[in-house]
C-alpha cells in the first residue's frame, strides 16, 4: 500500500492523497471501536448491551497540525480522545503511534510515548488537584517519567509557567487562586511538561468565557506554531474549530463522517449532517448570508441500539431505503477536493453557495409556522 | 446439696438465735400431723390473683429435674410427693406424710421403708395416683434425659456416684423396671423402698421437689420439663417460656388430702424478666398491680437494700432469714499443697467487706467455719481462725505465715464468675493476697458454666468461691459432697479436691448412724478435722435471704425449708 | 423589524408606560467574606411582543437580575432596592403571596439547566399542570389536557403518551421544551429565560430558539432572553444590554450594538468571538486580563484595569475615579467622547473583526 | 421494579446463608463445650457424653451445619423430640424449640421497633423540617442544640432516670409492660410509651438533624427554586419538592440503622425488663445457648435484610429515576 | 479571585475559617481538654496525690455506709475526694473519672483508627479499581451491614477474647481492649467505605485523575498523591464523628457485661453503675454523665465545625 494513503475504508476505498509534502502520520488510528458493556438481566446480572461510543473511527493526525472534532454531544468525541491518550483500552481497531502500535500496550510498554501525547481538558476546576501547588501539578509528569531537566525541574515549571502566560511568582500557589483562565494555562503548562509531540485537547475552551476563551486559544495557536505540536482538538463550537484547526472531521453516533480540511469542510460539505450543523451555527454576523436553514428533529439516537445502514437516516432528509441497509463508506466523493472523505449514499452538491430552500424537519414546528403564516 | 444461684442474698438483720430452729434436727411427723386440710393462716381470705416477679424461667419443671431454689418455690404449688415439710412459725421443720399417710415406717434397722398412700388423691386430669405412678416417678429418674435433679435416693438405692444408672439405663419407659428387692409395689396403695444400708434421711430426701410424683400415664419425657401434670393446689393454664406463667386452681387436688398447702389466691401470675433491682424498686414503689405482687427467689437488691431498710413502712412487708449457702474460698488441694499458705490465706481474708458487696447485713454475715447457721450440728462461736475478732482479715499473721512457708511471691490463680458482684469481690480478694506478698493470677469465667468449670478436676485454677448449701437440715447434706475423696470427679461439688482417707473413713462411718443425735455430733467432730487439720477451703460468709412484698399481700413468713418465702401460705389481704 | 425601546420623549423613566421597567435596581448579597454588589444601579425597559437580550460574561449579575424580577432570591441575606414595575405593578416591594400570583402567571421563567429545574419526582406533565391549577383554578383534567397541549405546542411528538413521562425519560432538547412548555402554560406576559440554551447542541438549539421565536409571535409575550452567545443574540433578540461587573455599560437595538458598539468591553467580546464568516487567518483579540470581583470592585470605571483606551480619556485618571453613566435609549457608559468611540472602533476594532 | 426487588430479595437470602455460616461457625471456635450448659447440676462425663449425642455435636461442625440448614426449611428429628419445619433447634437452656420462642417473643420487639421507629421518624423529620424551615432562627437553634445533647444520652442512662421520676416516685405512669396490641390497644401503648420514648432518643436527634441538613440542601436546588419561580407557595414547594428530594438520604440511613435499632430494643428491653427478642438475645449469648443465639442472629439478619428490601422498594417509590431503571 | 489569600493551601484555608468559628474552636478546646486529660492521668494522678485502683473507701471504713455507700451526703465529696468516692470499693470517684475517660478514649480512638484504616482501604480499592474488585468489596459491605451489629458484638467478644487468651491465664486489659477494638472495627467501617468509595468514584472521574494517568503515573502513585489528599477532608469529618459513637459502643460493650471488667477503670461501667445506684447516690451519676454529654456533644460540634470549615456550603 502506498504511504500516503491516509484513510481507507469500504470497498471501493478512494485513495486520498495528501499534499506530498506531508510525511507520515503521526498518530494514526484504523477501525477503532469502543463499546461500554451494560449489565442487566435477571436474576443474575450479565452484559445485555453495550453502548457503541466509538464505532469504527479511521483517522490520522500529521505532525504539527491541528486536527478538529466536532460533533453533536455524546457522538463519543471524548472517548475518542480518550482512546488516542490510551486512557482506555479499545475494543478493537488499531492505534499507531509513530509507526508503533499502541493499541493494547499496557503502562509500562506506553511510558516511552506517554510524555509524546498529552492531554488538555474541559473543565479547568476538575483538572487540577485542589491539593497540589501549581509547582507540583505541573512538575508532576516529570517526576512520573523521571525527567530532570537541566537546571531543575523548578526552574523548568517556572519557565513553563511563563511560556503559557503565567507569573512564575506562582510557583507555590494552590488552583483555587486562580481564573478559570488562568487554571487552563497551568494546564496547558502541565501538558507542555514534557516536550509532547501531540496534544489531545478536549473541549478545552468550552467552560470559559468568551473573552478569557480568546486568550487560550491565541496561547494554544502560538504554542502549536512555536513548538511544532500536532493538536487534536476536540470541540463543539465550529466557529472555534474552524478558526483552530487545519484539518476537521465530523463525528456522528460513533462514527466520522465527514473529514476535511477547513476551508473544504466549511464552504463544500458533502454530508447532509455537516450541513445541518453549519446551518445551525447562530452567527453573531447580523449581514451574513442567511439563505439557507437546516433544522433538524429529535435528538441524536441511542448509541446504545444505533440505527442500521448510515446512522444519520433517521434524520436526514434526504435518506433512502439503501441508507437503512447499507452503511456509506467513507471515502472521497467525486468533486470533493483532496482529503476530502464523506461517508454518504447521496451527498450534498459539492458547494454550499445558495442552494434550496429551507429545509424544516421538525413537525411542531412547522405546524406553528403555518399557524403564524395564517395570522398574518 | 444445690449451690446458691449466685443471686446474692440479704437480713434489721437476722441473728443466729433466728436460725436456731433452722438448724435443729427434723422431727418425723405421724400420721395426725400428716392429714389434711392444713391449719387455717389467721386472717386468711380466698380470692384475687398474686403476681409473681422472676428474673428468669423456672430452671425446670419436670419434677424429676428440679433441685434449684426457684424449682422448689413452684413445685410446692403444683406438685406432691410421697412427703412433705410441715413448718411452725417458729420455723421448726417437721416431715409429715404428703401423699402418704405419714412419714414412712422404718423396719430392718433403717434399711427398709413403707409408705401407704392416702385416698382421694389425683392428679390434674383427674387420673387416681396410686403406687405404681411412685414407682414410675422413682424409675424415671434413671432415664438418660435427667440430668439435673437430685440423685440421694438413686444411689441409696442402685449404687453410689453414676452407678445407678446402670440399673435401669433406659429407666421404665422400655418395660424394665426396679426389681422388688429393691422397690416394690405390693398393692396400689403401698410402696416400700429396700436399701443396702440404713437411711435414716430418705424422709428428707422424698420431700425434695426432685422427687414430687409424675404420673405414670401422662408421662411425656423430654417434653415433661415444659409441660407437667400438676398434683398440686395449682396448676399451669399457660406457659410463655421466658415471658410468664399463669397458675390456676387445681381442682382436683382435696384439700383434705393435705396437711400443709392452701389454696387461697385463685391464681399466680408469674412474670419474668425482672431482675432483682427492678423487683426491688416495684415492690417499693408499691404501685397498682405490684401491691399484689410477691418475690418468689427475687431478693432485695444489693444496692437497694439501704433505701428498703430506710422506709419503716416497707421494712413490715419484708421477711428475713438465713439461707443455707456458706461461700467459701476453695483451695485446689492438688495445687496448694502447703498448708501454712492456706491457713495464710484463710487469716487474711477481709470476710466483712466481701459481704458487704454482697448486701452487708442484710446480705450476710462472716463465716467462720464450713457449715451454715441453718445445718444441725452447728456450732455457734466455733472460731478457729479468729474471724470474729479481725473480721477484715488479720494480715500480719498472714504475712507470717507465708514468710514461714517460704511462699513469698507464689503465683496463685483466682477464679471468678463474671458478674458485678463477684467481679467487685476480686478486686478485694486479689488485692488482699497480693498484700500478703502472693502473686495474683484473675480468671474471669463465665458466669452461666462457673460450677462446671471449677467442677473439673483439671480445673487449672487454684482458687475459687463457691456456695453450698444444705439439701436437708442435716450435716449429711453438707459434709460428704464437699468433701468426701471417694465422690471426686468431674462435676462433682468436692471442689476442693480434698482426699482425705481418715475424712472418707470417717463420712463413711457416720453415714450408717441411725440416730440423728449421734449423727449430728460426730458431723461435728469431722467438721474441726476438716477446718484444722486440712482446711480445705476459707469460709468467707453465710449468706442471708431478704426479700420485700406489695402490701396487700398476706401470710409472709419465711420458710426454713425454702429458705425464702414460704408460698404455700400466701393470700390476699383485699 | 426591532424597534428600540425609545425613553428620550418620557423624561421621567418610571411613569415610561413600559410593560417592564427597572430603575437603578441594586442587589447586595450579604456572604461571609462581605457584600457582594451583584447588580449595581441597573435599568432598563422592555415593551410587550419585544425581546431584550442581555450579553455579559460570567458573574456580570445577568441571573440575578432576573431572580429578583420574579422576588426569587433569599430574602434574609438579600437586599433589593430600586424600583422594577410590572405591567404598573410595583414588584420590588410586594409580598410573597402577591408575587406568588405573579410568577409563572403572568411572568414565567425558563431555566438554563432543564434536567436539575425539574423535579425528578414527578411527571412533565403534573409540573406543568400544577401552575396551571394555581392561577386559572382549572380542574385537574382540564389541567392535564392544557399539559398535553403545552406539550405538542412545543413539538414533543405523542404529547398524550409523554406526558406521563418523568424528566429524565426525556432527552436534553425535550426537558428544554417541557420546562418552556411548563413556563408557557399560563400564557405569560413576560418571559425570562435564563440561558435557555447554553446546555444544547447547536442544532437543538436551534430548534429552541426559533420555537421561541414562534411562540412568542403567537402569545405577543415579552422575553428577556440572557446569554453569552452574541450569535444567538444576533439571530434572536431585538434590543441588547450589555452587563459588567452588575452594571449595564451598552444599550442599544440589536443591530446597534453589533454594528457600532461603542463600549470598550462589548468591542473586547466581539473581538474575542471567532465567527465562520471571519478570515481564517484572523487573530484573536482577546480582553487581557480576568473579571472584576464584585466583593471589591475597581473604582470609577469598572472596566478600567483592562481597558487599553484609559490613556486617551479626557482628564488624568477620569476612568479610575469617575464611574462613567449610561444615557438612556442608545448608549455606553464610557468615558471616551462620542467621537472617540467611532474613531476608535473605525480604526482599530472594525478592521479586526472583518 | 418486581424483578428488581426479586433479584434484590434472592441477594438477601444469599447473605443471610452467609451471615448464618460465619456466625455458625464462628461460634463453634468458642473453646467452650456448649453442652457444658445443658449439663447443668450433676455435670459428670457420662452425663456430658448423653448430652453430646443428644445435641449431636459428636458430628463435623459441617455436618451440623448442613443439619442445621435443612431443618429450617424440612424440620428435623432431633434426639430430644421432633421439631417442625422452620426449625432453628431447640434452646439448650429452655428446651424450647428456637422458633417458637422467638415468634412468642417478637411481638414486642416488633411493637418496641416500629414504635420507636414511628416515634423518631415523626418527632425527628418533624423537628428536622421545623428547624429547616425557620433556618436560622431561635427555633432552629433550639431544636438544633436540643437534639445535640439528647443524641449523646444513652438508653440504659435515660431509662433509669425516666423510670425514676414518672413510675416509682410520682407514679404518673405504670411501669413499662408489654400487652398484645390484640388485648387492648390502650394497655399496648401506654405500656410501651415510656420505652418508645427513651428508645427513640438516640435516633431522634440524629434524624432531625439529617432531615435538617437535607431539607436545606433540597431547597437550595434548581428544580425547587423553579417551583417556585412557577408560583406555587412555599409551603408547597417545601412539602411537595423538596421534602421528597430530602427522604432519599435519609431513607439511605433508616436502611443501614436497622441494626441499631435492633439493639436500640435490645437495651431498651433489658433497661425495662421487657422480654422480647433483644432481651432474648443477650441472655442467649450470656448463657451460651447457642440455638437461641443462631435462631436470633438469623433472625434479626432476615429482618434487617428484609428491611433493605423494603427500603429499595422506598427508593424507588420516591424516585421513579430508580423505579424505572 | 482570592487576591488576598496567596499561597495559602486549602487546608490553611479551612484552618482560617476554622478559626473563625467560635463553636468550633470551643468544642475543639473541650475536646483537646479530654484528650489532655486522657493523656495525663498518671500527672493528674500523681498532682492529686491518689490513683484509680486504691479502695480507699475499704481501707478507711469511715467513708462508706454499713450499706456500702458513700458516708456524708453528696457521695462523699471532700476535700480528699473532690468527686467523692464510689459505693461499694470506695475508690476515688475523680480518678475512676479520668482513668475511665483513658481506657475509653484509648480504646475508643484505636477502634476508630482501624475502622478508619479499613474504611478507607476498602473504599478506595473498590472506587479506584471498580469492575470486579469494587462489586465484591461491595458486596462484602452488604454482607455485613446485614448483621445485627449489636448482638454481634456481644456475642463474638468471648469468641475473640477466648481466641487470644489460654484458658489458664489472666485476661489482661490490653487483650480485652483489643478484643474491643476487633469487634467493633469489624462491623464499624462499612459506612466509611461507602463514602470513600463514592467520594473515591467521583474523584475518579475529575480530571487531574486522568491527567496523572495520561503522565504514566502508576495506580499507587494515583491513590497515594492524588486521590489520597481529597479524600482526607471526608476522613476527617467521618472520623470526628465516628469517635463519640465508637465511645458510646465501648461504654455499651460493658453495660451489657462483655467489656471492661474490675479493675479496669471505664467510663461504660460507671454509667453501669450509676444507672444502678442514681437513687442512693446521684451524685455519683452526675460526673460520668455530664463528662459524656460534654464530649459527645462538644466532639459531634467539632465534626459539623470542620466539615463547614472544608466544606463552607454544606448544610448549616
Ligand atoms: N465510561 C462510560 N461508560 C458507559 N458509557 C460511556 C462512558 N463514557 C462515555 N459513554 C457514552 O459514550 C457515548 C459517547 O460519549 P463521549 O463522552 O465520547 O461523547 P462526547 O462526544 O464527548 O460528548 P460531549 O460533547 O457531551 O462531551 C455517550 O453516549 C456516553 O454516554
Ligand atoms: N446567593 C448569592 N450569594 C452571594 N453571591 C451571589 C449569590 N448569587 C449570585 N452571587 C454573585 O453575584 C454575581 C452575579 O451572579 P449572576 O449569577 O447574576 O451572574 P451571571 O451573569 O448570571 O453569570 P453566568 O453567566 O455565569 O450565569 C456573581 O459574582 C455571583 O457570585
Ligand atoms: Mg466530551
Ligand atoms: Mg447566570
Amino acid at each position: 500500500m502506498s504511504e500516503n494513503k491516509s484513510n481507507t475504508a469500504g470497498p471501493d476505498t478512494a485513495q486520498a492523497q495528501r499534499e506530498p509534502d506531508v510525511s507520515e502520520p503521526l498518530l494514526s488510528v484504523k477501525g477503532l471501536t469502543k463499546h461500554f458493556p451494560i449489565y442487566g438481566g435477571f436474576p443474575f446480572k450479565r452484559q445485555v448491551g453495550a453502548v457503541q461510543a466509538v464505532d469504527g473511527v479511521t483517522l490520522d493526525v500529521y505532525p504539527g497540525e491541528s486536527l478538529g472534532l466536532v460533533g453533536e454531544s455524546g457522538c463519543g468525541k471524548s472517548t475518542t480522545g480518550r482512546l488516542l491518550t490510551r486512557l482506555m483500552e479499545p475494543t478493537s481497531g488499531t492505534i499507531t503511534y509513530n509507526g508503533q502500535d499502541i493499541s493494547h500496550a499496557n503502562r509500562r510498554k506506553l511510558a516511552p510515548i506517554r510524555s509524546e501525547i498529552q492531554m488538555i481538558f474541559q473543565d479547568p476546576y476538575a483538572s487540577l488537584n485542589p491539593r497540589q501547588t501549581v509547582g507540583t501539578i505541573i512538575s508532576g509528569p516529570m517526576e512520573v517519567n523521571g525527567i530532570n531537566p537541566p537546571g531543575g525541574r523548578e526552574a523548568r515549571v517556572r519557565e513553563l509557567l511563563e511560556t503559557v502566560g503565567l507569573n512564575p511568582e506562582h510557583y507555590n500557589r494552590f488552583p483555587h487562586e486562580f481564573s478559570g483562565g488562568q487554571r487552563q494555562r497551568i494546564g496547558v503548562a502541565r501538558a507542555l511538561a514534557l516536550n509532547p509531540k501531540i496534544i489531545i485537547a478536549d473541549e478545552p475552551v468550552s467552560a470559559l468565557d468568551v473573552s478569557i476563551q480568546a486568550q487560550v486559544i491565541n496561547l494554544l495557536q502560538e504554542l502549536q506554531r512555536e513548538l511544532d505540536i500536532a493538536f487534536v482538538f476536540i470541540a463543539h463550537d465550529l466557529a472555534i474549530v474552524r478558526h483552530f484547526s487545519q484539518r476537521i472531521a465530523v463525528m456522528y453516533l460513533g462514527k466520522v463522517v465527514e473529514v476535511a480540511d477547513r476551508d473544504s469542510l466549511y464552504n463544500a460539505p458533502r454530508h447532509p449532517y455537516t450541513h445541518a450543523l453549519l446551518s445551525a451555527v447562530p452567527n453573531a454576523d447580523l449581514d451574513a448570508d442567511k439563505t439557507e436553514r437546516i433544522r433538524l428533529f429529535g435528538d441524536v439516537p441511542s448509541p446504545i441500539m444505533p440505527p442500521s445502514g448510515c446512522r444519520f437516516r433517521t434524520r436526514c432528509w434526504k435518506a433512502q431505503d439503501k441508507c437503512a441497509t447499507e452503511e456509506p463508506p467513507l471515502v472521497q466523493l467525486s468533486g470533493a477536493r483532496e482529503g476530502h472523505l464523506t461517508a454518504c449514499h447521496f451527498p450534498e452538491a459539492p458547494t454550499t453557495e445558495k442552494t434550496g430552500p429551507d429545509v424544516v424537519l421538525d413537525p411542531a414546528l412547522v405546524a406553528l409556522e403555518e399557524k403564524n403564516t395564517d395570522k398574518k | 446439696g444445690g449451690s446458691d444461684n449466685d443471686n446474692s442474698s440479704k437480713g434489721k438483720t437476722k441473728t443466729q438465735e433466728d436460725a436456731a430452729k433452722q438448724s435443729s434436727a427434723v422431727i418425723m411427723g405421724d400420721a395426725k400431723a400428716s392429714t389434711g386440710p392444713a391449719a387455717d393462716v389467721p386472717g386468711a381470705k380466698p380470692g384475687g390473683t398474686m403476681t409473681v416477679y422472676q428474673e428468669a424461667d423456672f430452671s425446670h419443671l419436670d419434677p424429676a429435674q428440679s433441685y434449684v431454689s426457684d424449682a422448689k418455690q413452684l413445685d410446692r404449688l403444683l406438685q406432691r410427693g410421697l412427703t412433705q415439710y410441715q413448718e411452725d412459725d417458729k420455723g421448726q421443720l417437721t416431715v409429715v406424710g404428703d401423699l402418704a399417710t405419714d412419714s414412712g415406717k422404718v423396719t430392718d434397722g433403717g434399711k427398709t421403708w413403707t409408705y401407704t398412700l392416702k385416698d382421694n388423691l389425683k392428679d390434674e386430669n383427674g387420673n387416681v395416683i396410686d403406687s405404681s405412678d411412685i414407682r414410675h416417678t422413682i424409675e424415671r429418674t434413671y432415664a438418660p434425659f435427667i440430668t439435673d435433679g437430685p440423685i440421694y435416693i438413686q444411689n441409696w438405692l442402685s449404687g453410689s456416684g453414676t452407678t445407678y444408672r446402670k440399673a435401669l439405663p433406659d429407666g421404665p419407659y422400655k418395660g424394665k423396671h426396679l426389681p422388688d428387692s429393691v422397690l416394690a409395689t405390693p398393692d396400689a396403695k403401698t410402696v416400700v423402698f429396700k436399701f443396702k444400708d440404713a437411711q435414716p434421711d430418705l424422709g428428707q430426701a422424698l420431700a425434695m421437689p426432685g422427687y414430687s410424683v409424675v404420673p405414670k400415664e401422662t408421662d411425656t419425657k423430654e417434653k415433661y420439663d415444659t409441660d407437667p401434670v400438676a398434683t398440686g393446689p395449682y396448676k399451669i393454664a399457660e406457659f410463655k417460656p421466658g415471658k410468664s406463667m399463669k397458675l390456676v386452681k387445681n381442682t382436683n387436688w382435696d384439700p383434705a388430702t393435705d396437711s400443709v398447702r392452701h389454696q387461697y389466691v385463685d391464681g399466680f401470675n408469674i412474670e419474668y424478666n425482672h431482675d432483682d433491682d427492678d423487683q426491688t424498686k416495684t415492690l417499693l414503689a408499691d404501685r397498682g398491680e405490684a401491691k399484689n405482687a410477691v418475690m418468689f427467689t427475687g431478693q432485695v437488691a444489693t444496692n437497694q437494700v439501704s433505701k428498703v431498710v430506710g422506709d419503716a413502712a416497707a421494712m413490715k412487708r419484708t421477711i428475713q432469714g438465713y439461707a443455707p449457702y456458706v461461700w467459701q474460698l476453695n483451695f485446689n488441694l492438688d495445687r496448694m499443697t502447703d498448708k501454712k499458705v492456706r491457713d495464710a490465706i484463710t487469716y487474711a481474708m477481709p470476710n466483712a467487706q466481701l459481704y458487704k458487696l454482697d448486701g452487708g447485713a442484710y446480705g450476710g454475715e462472716t463465716a467462720t467455719g464450713l457449715m451454715a447457721p441453718t445445718v444441725p450440728g452447728y456450732e455457734k462461736g466455733y472460731d478457729p481462725f479468729g474471724k470474729l475478732k479481725k473480721p477484715n482479715g488479720d494480715v500480719a499473721k498472714a504475712k507470717e505465715l507465708i514468710k514461714e512457708a517460704g511462699a513469698e511471691g507464689k503465683k496463685v490463680i483466682y477464679a471468678y464468675g463474671n458478674t458485678p458482684v463477684r467481679q467487685q469481690q476480686a478486686v478485694l480478694i486479689s488485692k488482699r493476697l497480693e498484700e500478703i506478698g502472693l502473686k495474683v493470677v484473675k480468671k474471669e469465667i463465665d458466669s452461666a458454666t462457673w460450677y462446671e468449670q471449677v467442677g473439673k478436676v483439671k480445673n487449672g485454677l487454684d482458687l475459687y468461691m463457691t456456695g453450698w448449701g444444705q439439701d436437708w437440715p442435716a450435716a449429711s447434706t453438707v459434709i460428704p459432697p464437699s468433701y468426701d475423696g471417694t465422690q471426686l470427679q468431674d462435676g462433682s461439688s468436692v471442689y476442693s479436691h480434698v482426699n482425705d482417707p481418715k475424712v472418707n473413713a470417717e463420712i463413711a462411718r457416720i453415714m450408717k448412724i441411725t440416730d440423728p443425735a449421734e449423727a449430728q455430733k460426730a458431723w461435728t467432730a469431722l467438721h474441726h478435722d476438716i477446718v484444722e487439720r486440712i482446711n480445705p477451703a476459707a469460709p468467707i460468709y453465710f449468706t442471708k435471704v431478704f426479700q420485700i412484698f406489695g402490701s396487700n399481700v398476706g401470710g409472709l413468713r419465711y420458710s426454713s425449708d425454702a429458705s425464702y418465702v414460704d408460698v404455700t401460705r400466701l393470700y390476699l389481704k383485699k | 423589524m426591532t424597534t428600540l425601546t425609545k425613553t428620550e420623549d418620557s423624561p421621567a423613566p418610571s411613569s415610561s408606560g413600559a410593560f417592564l421597567s427597572v430603575r437603578d435596581l441594586r442587589v447586595q448579597f450579604s456572604t461571609e467574606d462581605g457584600i457582594v454588589k451583584a447588580v449595581d444601579g441597573l435599568s432598563f425597559d422592555l415593551e410587550r411582543g419585544q425581546t431584550l437580550g442581555i450579553v455579559g460574561e460570567s458573574g456580570s449579575g445577568k441571573s440575578v437580575t432576573n431572580l429578583s424580577i420574579l422576588g426569587l432570591h433569599n430574602r434574609r441575606s438579600t437586599q433589593v432596592s430600586g424600583e422594577i414595575v410590572l405591567d404598573g405593578q410595583e414588584i420590588t416591594g410586594a409580598s410573597d403571596k402577591q408575587l406568588q400570583t405573579l410568577r409563572g402567571n403572568k411572568m414565567a421563567m425558563i431555566f438554563q439547566d432543564a434536567l436539575t429545574a425539574l423535579s425528578p419526582y414527578y411527571t412533565v406533565g403534573r409540573q406543568i399542570a400544577e401552575p396551571y391549577i394555581k392561577h386559572t383554578g382549572a380542574s385537574k383534567k382540564e389541567a392535564r389536557a392544557r399539559a398535553i397541549e403545552m406539550l405538542g405546542k412545543v413539538g414533543i411528538p405523542d404529547p398524550k403518551n409523554r406526558v406521563d413521562d418523568f424528566p429524565h425519560q426525556f432527552s436534553g432538547g425535550m426537558r428544554q421544551r417541557a420546562m418552556i412548555a411548563m413556563s408557557l402554560v399560563c400564557n405569560p406576559e413576560l418571559l425570562i429565560a435564563d440561558e435557555p440554551t447554553t446546555a444544547l447542541d447547536v442544532t437543538v438549539q436551534a430548534q429552541i430558539l426559533d420555537l421561541l421565536k414562534d411562540l412568542q409571535q403567537e402569545f405577543g409575550s415579552a422575553i428577556i432572553l440572557i446569554t453569552h452567545d452574541l450569535g444567538v443574540v444576533a439571530n434572536t433578540v431585538d434590543d441588547l444590554l450589555v452587563m459588567y461587573a452588575g452594571r449595564a455599560v451598552e444599550r442599544g437595538t440589536v443591530r446597534e450594538v453589533l454594528k457600532t458598539p461603542e463600549h470598550p468591553y462589548t468591542w473586547g467580546l466581539l473581538g474575542s468571538m471567532p465567527r465562520l464568516s471571519q478570515d481564517v487567518g484572523s487573530e484573536l483579540t482577546p480582553i487581557p486580563g480576568s473579571p472584576p470581583s464584585l466583593l471589591n470592585p475597581p473604582s470609577g470605571c469598572a472596566f478600567n484595569p483592562r481597558c487599553s483606551f484609559v490613556d486617551i480619556v479626557d482628564g488624568s485618571g477620569r476612568c479610575v475615579n469617575e464611574r462613567p453613566l449610561l444615557p438612556e435609549g442608545r448608549g455606553s457608559a464610557c468615558h471616551l467622547t462620542g467621537e472617540q468611540k467611532q474613531q476608535v472602533f473605525i480604526e482599530t476594532i472594525q478592521p479586526r473583526l472583518g | 421494579m418486581l424483578r428488581f426487588l426479586t433479584r434484590r430479595t434472592l441477594g438477601a437470602v444469599l447473605t443471610l446463608f452467609l451471615i448464618s455460616a460465619v456466625t455458625y461457625f464462628m461460634f463453634f471456635a468458642i473453646p467452650q463445650d456448649p453442652a457444658l450448659l445443658a449439663c447443668g447440676k450433676n455435670c459428670t462425663p457420662d452425663a456430658l457424653k448423653v448430652i453430646h449425642t443428644n445435641l449431636g455435636l459428636d458430628q463435623p461442625v459441617a455436618v451440623q451445619f448442613w443439619h442445621y440448614m435443612v431443618g429450617i426449611f424440612a424440620g428435623r428429628d432431633l434426639p430430644v423430640g421432633e421439631c417442625a419445619a422452620p426449625c432453628f433447634g431447640i434452646s439448650f437452656d429452655s428446651g424450647q424449640p428456637v422458633w417458637d420462642t422467638i415468634i412468642d417473643r417478637l411481638p414486642l420487639t416488633l411493637s418496641l421497633s416500629a414504635g420507636g421507629l414511628v416515634v423518631f421518624l415523626v418527632v425527628g423529620l418533624g423537628l428536622g423540617m421545623l428547624a429547616a424551615w425557620k433556618k436560622g432562627t431561635k427555633v432552629d437553634k433550639t431544636v438544633s442544640s436540643a437534639s445535640l445533647v439528647l443524641s449523646s444520652l444513652q438508653i440504659y442512662f435515660l431509662g433509669p432516670v425516666v423510670l425514676g421520676i414518672f413510675v416509682y416516685s410520682t407514679g404518673w405512669l405504670d411501669k413499662p409492660k408489654y400487652v398484645p396490641l390484640t388485648e387492648s390497644f390502650s394497655g399496648w401503648f401506654m405500656g410501651l410509651l415510656i420505652p418508645w420514648l427513651v428508645m427513640s432518643v438516640i435516633f431522634t436527634a440524629q434524624y432531625t438533624r439529617m432531615s435538617r441538613s437535607s431539607m436545606i440542601e433540597q431547597l437550595q436546588e434548581e428544580h425547587v427554586k423553579a417551583a417556585r419561580a412557577k408560583g406555587m407557595t412555599s409551603r408547597f414547594v417545601f412539602f411537595r419538592y423538596a421534602w421528597r428530594g430530602s427522604l432519599i438520604p435519609i431513607v439511605t440511613i433508616i436502611g443501614m440503622d436497622m441494626g441499631a435499632l435492633f439493639g436500640g430494643a435490645m437495651v431498651t428491653e433489658l433497661t425495662f425488663g421487657l422480654a422480647g427478642v433483644g432481651r432474648l438475645a443477650r441472655d442467649s449469648v450470656v448463657l451460651k445457648d447457642l440455638p437461641l443465639t443462631m435462631g436470633v442472629l438469623i433472625f434479626s439478619a432476615a429482618f434487617i435484610l428484609l428491611f433493605n428490601v423494603i427500603v429499595d422498594a422506598a427508593y424507588a417509590f420516591i424516585d421513579p429515576r430508580v423505579r424505572l431503571s | 479571585m482570592a487576591k488576598q489569600a496567596a499561597g495559602l493551601s486549602p487546608g490553611q484555608l479551612m484552618w482560617r475559617r476554622f478559626k473563625r468559628d467560635r463553636t468550633g474552636v470551643i468544642s475543639a478546646c473541650i475536646v483537646l481538654f479530654f484528650f489532655a486529660v486522657a493523656i495525663l492521668a498518671p500527672v493528674i494522678s500523681m498532682l492529686y496525690g491518689k490513683d484509680a485502683y486504691t479502695l480507699y473507701g475499704q481501707d478507711n471504713l469511715d467513708l462508706l455506709d454499713e450499706f456500702n455507700m458513700p458516708t456524708g451526703g453528696a457521695g462523699g465529696i471532700s476535700a480528699d475526694h473532690w468527686f467523692g468516692i464510689e459505693p461499694n470499693l470506695g475508690r476515688d470517684v475523680f480518678m475512676q473519672l479520668v482513668y475511665g475517660m483513658r481506657t475509653s478514649i484509648y480504646t475508643a480512638l484505636a477502634a476508630t483508627v482501624l475502622m478508619v484504616v479499613i474504611g478507607v482501604f476498602m473504599g478506595l480499592v473498590g472506587g479506584y479499581f471498580g469492575g470486579k474488585i469494587d462489586y465484591w468489596v461491595g458486596r462484602l459491605t452488604d454482607f455485613l451491614l446485614g448483621f445485627p451489629s449489636q448482638l454481634f458484638f456481644i456475642a463474638s467478644m468471648p469468641v475473640v477474647v477466648a481466641a487470644f487468651v489460654r484458658p489458664d491465664e489472666e485476661t489482661p486489659t490490653t487483650l480485652r481492649a483489643v478484643a474491643i477494638i476487633i469487634v467493633l472495627s469489624f462491623l464499624g467501617w462499612m459506612g466509611l467505605s461507602r463514602l470513600i468509595r463514592a467520594e473515591t468514584l467521583t474523584l475518579r472521574e475529575r480530571e487531574f485523575i486522568e491527567a496523572a494517568r495520561i503522565s504514566g503515573a502508576s495506580p499507587s502513585r494515583i491513590i497515594r498523591k492524588e486521590l489520597m489528599p481529597n479524600i482526607i477532608t471526608p476522613v476527617l469529618v467521618q472520623a470526628t464523628l465516628l469517635l463519640p459513637s465508637t465511645i458510646l459502643s465501648v461504654a455499651f460493650l460493658s453495660f451489657v457485661g462483655v467489656g471492661f471488667v474490675e479493675p479496669t477503670p471505664d467510663w461504660g461501667r460507671m454509667f453501669a453503675i450509676g444507672a444502678d445506684i442514681y437513687e442512693q447516690d446521684p451524685v455519683y451519676m452526675l460526673f460520668p454523665g455530664v463528662a459524656m454529654v460534654v464530649f459527645v456533644v462538644a466532639f459531634n460540634l467539632l465534626g459539623d465545625s470542620v466539615r463547614d470549615a472544608f466544606d463552607p456550603k454544606s448544610g448549616r
